[in-house]
């Protein structure tokens, strides 16, 4: 199998991803374009925004919410989330007595369709390493103080499933249109290091 | 394999900073190496576990100096050379080309993509070997060490935990990474105590992690 | 600690250069590090278990990325800091004021180095206890994740090993390195064959490795 | 307890050498002529050379490798070697059927008063990592390619105990003294992973 020579004596990420792609258009392997719809994809149509809006409607609909926690690829796949890193995508609620959070200590597995990219945060390998031994210890470091009454479950991405949070509801959010809640829920919450704030 | 990225549970690497402005790509190359490395799966004729494997593969010091799409830039190079579509040095090559050094570029070599019969697309498949396993049921993580590409992190190995439920089957990454079959497997999400994997004196909490059937026996 | 340090069984390493005309110390500061090294225990009133620690507690990208003598000069200043026989900051100000820098050098803190009881120079110890095994029984090795620090590699947790020789006793290093007392035990040369801790597709071959009497269970 | 800034945050270790050493002098906690003393003697006088002693002398005096084998550390005693890093040493003989190397996989742990400070190559994570894995590939890779009837062990100096190899003395060296053959010896033949040879 292929040894690559060491970073120290090979030419930096920068210029061989331009190598790359000169040497994979030439042989009329990839066509610019299609990598162009696959970045334009991630950057602007897929993102925090689509997990929000799944969120939002769990709170408002307690049939969605049901459905939500029973098979989150379906539910998700009705508001139109699916696709790459989400052939099967479970759907994980925080209670008052349970908080959950998301980790893939092998790699970086993450439910692109409903939150895209992961952040660099979820890519540390200091995330990596210690949300699985000290999760309550690292929460806090990240701003998040959970009471000691507070059970806490660290899910693992080691295969295909992805998981997916379902936030509280903050108190204080009676009023709000779903589409007013989803602004409030935020990338982090989804992923089990923050909660929604009523804003 | 027993590798710089199964870090669950691994010590001494500080404390974790969140950007909240931070933008998708910090920088224009990192959104081509990750085009690219989506595109590199196909045209080498690999999948998605070859390219983890391929992650693993770089030496701990390049994995850890490179970024995340550093990372992934490399691995498309190596599964593309892995696979012949590109020579051996051929990116190095034109890198330097493209910085103005007068470089010779190697000369294509013959393809050899992997040879194997998939499933179907993607990594669930349907199968029907009755389940060996079921929610309620204590098992063991398999203490096996592998050289190869494996989704069972060392931190589990061996230790003692509860199913908690059953997940679609999938292809096995151990053999697909591979190329020597897809075998797919059940999948179950198990239990972990956490005093069970780091001890007495550990934090009080759960870890849920996914296993493919082959790596759990009865306990 | 489950630190970078357990190198034991990790893979994608690549492979060794023997340099045949390598030099004791390639640098001059190589060798003012070792010596300062060497006197940093003395200084700070700690031990050779500290050290090691210390060394351990770097950034896993440190410790790959500073040498040999790299990490040594940086325990060196971790335990005289620890210590307070240097303010925290006072090496890299002082640093920098050599550089040309102009930069306010942090005033001298309390000392407080470590109180506790030693049993005598050095790390072997003549203890009374009754050895718990004997050569030629199999046993166990603990299968206990530490926090701090161990000399139980992971490599060899949770497998399974014959005694071959009992060695003179020593301070344990999980207690010493952390200055809790000296704990002194029996210490132990266990064989492990490869297959049990590599799997069946492993090279044949053993592993003889010391283990104190705590690492250890009957099996 | 003390946390060090990240390498890149920080001075060199070369000028950090430097500084730390100026601050213990001006506070009177070390000696400049202490630590040249250090550097003097395993520069100087401590090295290969000794442990080539030891192993020439138990070549042609068989009663000296009976004690050896018994108790290395008296043996070596007797030559002159001791002090730190050898408070136990354990000599391990190599036959034809089976061979003996030595590593340090937690730090870089090594016979001091025998063969002086580790190379390079004993304080690489490949060999630290592989040589408990992987021996006989790795000693192959190494210069040393074993017949797979030869047995190896590997012996990890986990604890206080410092483990030599006694190597075989090669064929055609039947009318060398001893200090003839204390010049075959190397360094690497005495951690395992070379074999001598007559020259």
């Amino acid at each position: 199998m292929t040894e690559l020579p060491r970073s120290e004596d090979y030419p930096s990420p920068q210029i061989r991803v331009e190598a790359l792609e000169a040497l994979l258009v030439e042989r009329g392997l990839v066509d610019p374009n299609v990598l162009d719809g696959f970045i334009n994809r991630y950057v602007n149509d897929v993102g925090p925004m689509n997990g929000a809006k799944v969120v939002a409607k769990a709170w408002v609909d307690d049939d969605y919410r049901k459905r939500l926690l029973a098979d989150g690829t379906e539910a998700c796949k009705e508001l139109g989330f699916g696709g790459p890193q989400g052939e099967h995508i479970v759907v994980v609620e925080n209670t008052p007595e349970m908080h959950n959070m998301v980790v893939c200590t092998l790699c970086s597995c993450y439910p692109w369709p409903l939150l895209g990219l992961p952040p660099n945060w979820y890519k540390d390998p200091a995330y990596r390493a210690r949300s699985v031994r000290e999760p309550r210890a690292l929460l806090k470091e990240m701003g998040l103080d959970l009471p000691d009454s507070v059970e806490i479950t660290v899910w693992d991405s080691s295969a295909e499933n992805r998981y997916f949070i379902l936030p509280m509801r903050p108190e204080g959010t009676e009023g709000l249109s779903e589409d007013e809640l989803a602004k409030l829920v935020s990338r982090d919450a989804m992923v089990g290091v923050a909660q929604v704030t009523a804003g | 394999m027993d590798g710089i990225h199964d870090m669950g549970g691994t010590q001494g690497w500080g404390s974790v900073e969140i950007d909240p402005n931070e933008p998708v790509f910090k920088e224009d190359w990192e959104a081509r190496a990750f085009a690219l490395s989506l595109a590199s799966m196909g045209v080498s004729g690999t999948n998605l576990d070859a390219f983890r494997h391929g992650l693993e593969r770089l030496h701990p010091v390049d994995y850890l100096s490179e970024g995340y799409y550093g990372r992934w830039i490399s691995t498309a190079e190596l599964l593309c050379v892995d696979s012949g579509i590109l020579p051996p040095g051929a990116v190095a090559a034109r890198a330097r080309v493209m910085q103005g050094e007068k470089v010779d570029e190697p000369a294509d070599v013959e393809t050899q993509k992997p040879q194997y019969e998939r499933g179907g697309a993607g990594s669930l498949r349907e199968i029907e070997d009755t389940p060996k396993f079921e929610a309620g049921q204590t098992i063991r993580a398999s203490s096996l060490r592998k050289s190869g590409h494996t989704r069972l992190p060392a931190y589990v190995r061996g230790r003692t935990g509860t199913v908690i439920a059953r997940r679609p089957a999938a292809v096995l990454p151990d053999s697909t990474a591979h190329f020597t079959g897809e075998d797919p497997q059940h999948v179950y999400t198990v239990e972990f105590d956490s005093t069970e994997l780091w001890g007495e004196g550990a934090e009080k909490s759960k870890v849920r992690i996914d296993l493919f059937e082959s790596y759990m026996e009865a306990a």
